[in-house]
C-alpha cells in the first residue's frame, strides 16, 4: 500500500500552539507526523515591548484564555522578581486559590472533551455540568467566568469574605465527591481504558530528551512539578502530592489530570483554612529598574516560562514566553509513530492542546490528489471499525 | 564533580539567585557545557526555553536549562555578532531544542548550524519570509 | 430573497440553524464559552442550533479572534464553501477592533476586514447568555429578511 | 458488561430532577455582585487626569475635550473594551464603577460608545477640594 499524507488541522488557539499536523500513514499506521505551527501567531512578544508593564498584565492574560490565571501569575511573578516587589501573604494565598480553580476548570474541560471524543457522551455532559459549578466560583471571586483579571503587580485585585469562602468550600466538597466517582469510571470503564491504554507511549528517557513538561512528563513517570521543585507563591507551605503514573501511555496522562483535580481541591481547601488576614495588594509599581528575571509556574498544561529583560522604565525590553504546548508538541510527534489513525485524537488530546483545533481535519489521498474533510469524530468512527478489539 | 555549577569559572557566573544561576559563556564552549550537563545527571535535565535578544550592538541567546536533581535553572548566555549571528545547534544533544531553535531563527534571524528543520517561516505568516519581527529595527 | 422559496428557507433556518465554529486566532476564552453554550447548562440545542464540523453543512459561521494573517485565507475559504444563505456571528471583542492585539504585525484586527459580519457579540469573553442573545438578534435579522 | 451502576443510577436520577438547563431568554440568570459588565462613569467625580486612558490595555478609552465646560472626560469605546477594569483600579477618585450589564450583542458594534452628553458635563468648581 502506498503512503498517504493526512492533514490534521489547522485550527488551534493559544499563543504559539496552533498547529497543523501532516501525517504520513501507511494503511492504518502513522509513520511520521510533521507539525506546522503558527496559525494563531499574533505577535504578542512584539506587542509586549510596546505596552507598559500594567497593560501587559491583560495582554499576557489573552495569550491563552483557558489558563489565563497561570499566565498572569507568571507575568506578575517575573515582574516582582525583577523589581524586588514583595507581596502580602494573604494575596499569595488568594493567588493560589484562583490558580487552582483555573487548573480544575482546565482539566475538566479537557477530560470532558476527550470523553466525548471517545464516544462517551454521558460522561462528557456530567463533567461539563460539574465544570459549570467551578466557573460560577471563578465568576464569584473574579467577576468573569473565564478571563479572571485577578492578579496584579504586587497583589490581587479582589478579596474574598467568609461567605464566599464558605460557598467555595461547599461546592468543592460536592465536586470532590463526584470526581471520586468519575475517577473510578476513568480507571475501569472499557470505553476509556480500551481506547487509551497502551496508546501513544512516551518513555521517561524520551520525555526528558524531547523536553516535554507538565502532565505529559508526569504521565511518563518523571516526578517533576514546578510547584514542588521551584515553589512560587505559597506552594512551599501547602502539603500536596506530585501525581505520577508510570505506564507512559495516554491513559497515564489522563489519569494524572484526574488525580490532579482531587489534589487541587485539597490545595484550595487547605488554602482557605489557612488564609491569613491582612492587606491584599501593595501600591502599584509602574516602573522597573534595569534587571533580568526568569519565572516559571505550573500551568494546567505544564511548565510556563516567562523570561524578562528590562532596561528600566515603563516598558519591558524583551519578554519571552514559552507556553507548555509549544514544548509538548514535539513530544507528541514521537507518540504518534506506529499508532493507528483512529488514535490520533486521543493522543493529541492527551497532551492537552487547546481543544477547539480538533474540529476540522482534511485527508488527502496522495495517489488521487483528492481531498475531503472529516471531523475528528467522523475520523474516529470511520477508522475505528474493526481496528480495535 | 557533583554540581553543574562547578563546570563554570567564577568570572563566567554573572548573577545568582534562589534556584537561578546566570552564566555568560563563549560560543565555542556552549556545546561542551551542555553535553557535560546532560551527562552529569544522566539525562535528568530539560531545556525550558531559548531566549533570543537583540541588544542593537549584539545578539544574545540564552539557553534556560532546568536541572531536576539540583532543582536549579541555569541560564547560559552567549553573545553573537549582530551582522552575522550564527551558532552551532544543540539539537543533537537535546532533541527538544529543535523547535526552540526554529522559533528563535524565525523571529530574530539567529542561525543554528546543524539544525535539520531550520526554516522560515516557522511560526510567522507565509508572507513573512525575510522579516525578523523581534529585531529592534523592525517597525510595524 | 423575497420569493416564496426564500420564505421557506428563512423559516427553516430560523427553526434549525447549523453552526460552524471557526477560531481565527483567538485566545480560546470565547471558544470555550461557545462550547459551554452547547453543554447542559445553556444548551442552545433548545433552539435547534447544532454544531457541525464541515462548512458545507453550516448556515451560520461563528468566528472568534482577531484573524491572524495565517488564518485569513482559511477563513475566506471556509466562508466561500458555505452554502447560501449564510450568516456570520463574530464573538468577542477582538473580532471588532483587535482589542489588546490591535496593531500587531500578524493580525488583521477585525473579522469584517476578511468577511462580512451580521452580528457581533462584544465581551471578553462574553457570557454564554450573550452569545445566545447574539443568535436571537441574528434570527430577528433573518426574519426581517435582511441579508 | 462494563456498565457502571453508579453512572446509570446518576443518569436515572437526573431524569427525575428539575432540568439543569437555564431557560435564558425567558428567565434572566442571577449575576453575582462584582460582575465585570459595562462600566459607568460618574462625570461629576471625574477630574480628567487621563490615567484610565493611559493604563487601558486595548486603547478603549479616549479623553474627549468638552469645550463648553473646559474639561476632558473619558469616552469608552465598548467595542474595543476587554472589561478588565484596570481603569477603575487606576482612577484616583473612583469615578468608574461596574454594572452587571452584559447583553451587548448587536449588528452594529461601532455604535457602542459610552459618551457623556454635553449637558451632563458641568464645569468643575475651581479651588474646591473634597
Amino acid at each position: 500500500m502506498s503512503i498517504i499524507e493526512l492533514i490534521f488541522g489547522p485550527q488551534h488557539p493559544a499563543l504559539h500552539e496552533p498547529e497543523m499536523f501532516r501525517f504520513h500513514v501507511d494503511g492504518e499506521k502513522v509513520i511520521e507526523a510533521i507539525p506546522r505551527i503558527g496559525y494563531v501567531h499574533r505577535g504578542i512578544e512584539k506587542l509586549f515591548e510596546q505596552k507598559t508593564h500594567v497593560q501587559n498584565i491583560y495582554l499576557s492574560e489573552r495569550i491563552c484564555g483557558i489558563c489565563n490565571v497561570a499566565h498572569t501569575l507568571t507575568y506578575v511573578n517575573v515582574i516582582e522578581r525583577a523589581g524586588d516587589i514583595d507581596v502580602p501573604p494573604r494575596a499569595k494565598y488568594l493567588r493560589v486559590i484562583v490558580a487552582e480553580l483555573n487548573r480544575l476548570h482546565s482539566h475538566m474541560l479537557l477530560l470532558g472533551a476527550v470523553a466525548e471524543l471517545m464516544g462517551f457522551t454521558t460522561l462528557f455532559m456530567l463533567i461539563w455540568r460539574d465544570r459549570e459549578k467551578i466557573m460560577d466560583l471563578v465568576e464569584l471571586i473574579t467577576g468573569n467566568r473565564v478571563i479572571s483579571a485577578y492578579n496584579t503587580i504586587g497583589g490581587v485585585r479582589r478579596d474574598i469574605d467568609s461567605d464566599k469562602a464558605d460557598k467555595i468550600r461547599k461546592v468543592l466538597l460536592k465536586v470532590e465527591e463526584e470526581w471520586k466517582e468519575y475517577k473510578k469510571t476513568w480507571m475501569e470503564d472499557p470505553t476509556i481504558t480500551r481506547r487509551t491504554m497502551g496508546v501513544g507511549i512516551l518513555k521517561p528517557r524520551d520525555a526528558l530528551k524531547y523536553c516535554v513538561v507538565g502532565p505529559v512528563l508526569r504521565g511518563s513517570g518523571v516526578k517533576s512539578d514546578v510547584r514542588k521543585d521551584d515553589p512560587y507563591e505559597v506552594y512551599g507551605d501547602i502539603p500536596f502530592n506530585v501525581v505520577t503514573y508510570d505506564t507512559c501511555d495516554s491513559w497515564a496522562r489522563y489519569m494524572v489530570r484526574v488525580d490532579e483535580i482531587l489534589e487541587s481541591i485539597n490545595i484550595i481547601l487547605y488554602a482557605l483554612d489557612n488564609l491569613p488576614q491582612g492587606e491584599i495588594r501593595r501600591p502599584l509599581v509602574r516602573r522597573l529598574p534595569e534587571a533580568e528575571a526568569f519565572a516559571k509556574t505550573e500551568a494546567p498544561r505544564g511548565e510556563l516560562v516567562y523570561h524578562l529583560y528590562s532596561k528600566g522604565g515603563f516598558k519591558p525590553y524583551r519578554l519571552k514566553v514559552r507556553t507548555p504546548t509549544f514544548a509538548n508538541i514535539l513530544g507528541a510527534t514521537i507518540m504518534f509513530k506506529g499508532e493507528r489513525i483512529a488514535d490520533i485524537p486521543v493522543i493529541l488530546g492527551s497532551i492537552d492542546p487547546c481543544f477547539a483545533c480538533e474540529d476540522r481535519h482534511t485527508i488527502v489521498d496522495l495517489r488521487s490528489g483528492k481531498s475531503f474533510m472529516l471531523s475528528s469524530r467522523e475520523i474516529t468512527r470511520k477508522f475505528s471499525r474493526g481496528s480495535k478489539p | 564533580m557533583k554540581s553543574v555549577k562547578e563546570l563554570f569559572s567564577e568570572q563566567e557566573i554573572v548573577a545568582e539567585r534562589a534556584r537561578r544561576v546566570y552564566v555568560k559563556i563563549s560560543k565555542d564552549k556552549l556545546r561542551d557545557v551542555v553535553k557535560k550537563m546532560v551527562e552529569l545527571h544522566d539525562g535528568q535535565v530539560y531545556l525550558s526555553c531559548i531566549t533570543g535578544v537583540d541588544w542593537i550592538d549584539r545578539m544574545e541567546v540564552a539557553y534556560n536549562i532546568w536541572v531536576l536533581p539540583e532543582s536549579c535553572n541555569y541560564t547560559l548566555k552567549v553573545d553573537l555578532p549582530r551582522d552575522n549571528p550564527e551558532i552551532t545547534s544543540i539539537s543533537d544533544i537535546i532533541p527538544g531544542a529543535l523547535f526552540h531553535e526554529c522559533e528563535v531563527y524565525d523571529l530574530l534571524g539567529i542561525v543554528f548550524k546543524g539544525n535539520p528543520i531550520l526554516k522560515k517561516p516557522f511560526i510567522l505568516p507565509e508572507g513573512m519570509k525575510k522579516e525578523f519581527p523581534l529585531r529592534k529595527d523592525y517597525k510595524i | 430573497m423575497s420569493s416564496f422559496l426564500g420564505k421557506i428557507i428563512r423559516w427553516s433556518l430560523r427553526r434549525s440553524p447549523w453552526i460552524l465554529h471557526f477560531n481565527s486566532g483567538s485566545c480560546n476564552a470565547c471558544d470555550i464559552e461557545i462550547l459551554a453554550a452547547l453543554t447542559p447548562r445553556f444548551d442552545v440545542e433548545r433552539f435547534g442550533i447544532k454544531i457541525k464540523a464541515s462548512p458545507r453543512h453550516a448556515d451560520i459561521l461563528v468566528v472568534t479572534g482577531p484573524v491572524t494573517k495565517q488564518q485569513e485565507p482559511r477563513l475566506k475559504r471556509i466562508y466561500e464553501q458555505m452554502p447560501e444563505p449564510k450568516y456570520v456571528i463574530a464573538v468577542g471583542t477582538c473580532t471588532t477592533w483587535g482589542s489588546v492585539f490591535h496593531g500587531s504585525y500578524s493580525t488583521l484586527d477585525g473579522v469584517y476586514k476578511a468577511i462580512p459580519v451580521d452580528v457581533y457579540v462584544p465581551g471578553c469573553p462574553p457570557r454564554p447568555e450573550a452569545i445566545i442573545l447574539g443568535f436571537a438578534k441574528l434570527f430577528e435579522k433573518i426574519e426581517r429578511g435582511e441579508d | 458488561m462494563g456498565l457502571k451502576p453508579k453512572i446509570v443510577e446518576k443518569v436515572l436520577s437526573n431524569l427525575l430532577k428539575r432540568p439543569f438547563t437555564e431557560q435564558y431568554p425567558f428567565e434572566k440568570p442571577v449575576i453575582p455582585d462584582g460582575f465585570r459588565g459595562v462600566m459607568k462613569l460618574d462625570v461629576d467625580k471625574c477630574i480628567g487626569c487621563g490615567l484610565c486612558s493611559r493604563d487601558c490595555p486595548s486603547g478603549a478609552i479616549e479623553m474627549k475635550k468638552y469645550e463648553h465646560a473646559n474639561r476632558s472626560v473619558p469616552v469608552f469605546h465598548l467595542y474595543r473594551c476587554t472589561f478588565c477594569y484596570q481603569c477603575a483600579d487606576s482612577c484616583p477618585v473612583k469615578a468608574i464603577s461596574m454594572t452587571p450589564v452584559y447583553e451587548l450583542s448587536t449588528p452594529d458594534p461601532f455604535k457602542l460608545i459610552l459618551e457623556p452628553k454635553p449637558e451632563e458635563v458641568k464645569p468643575r468648581p475651581r479651588g474646591v477640594r473634597k
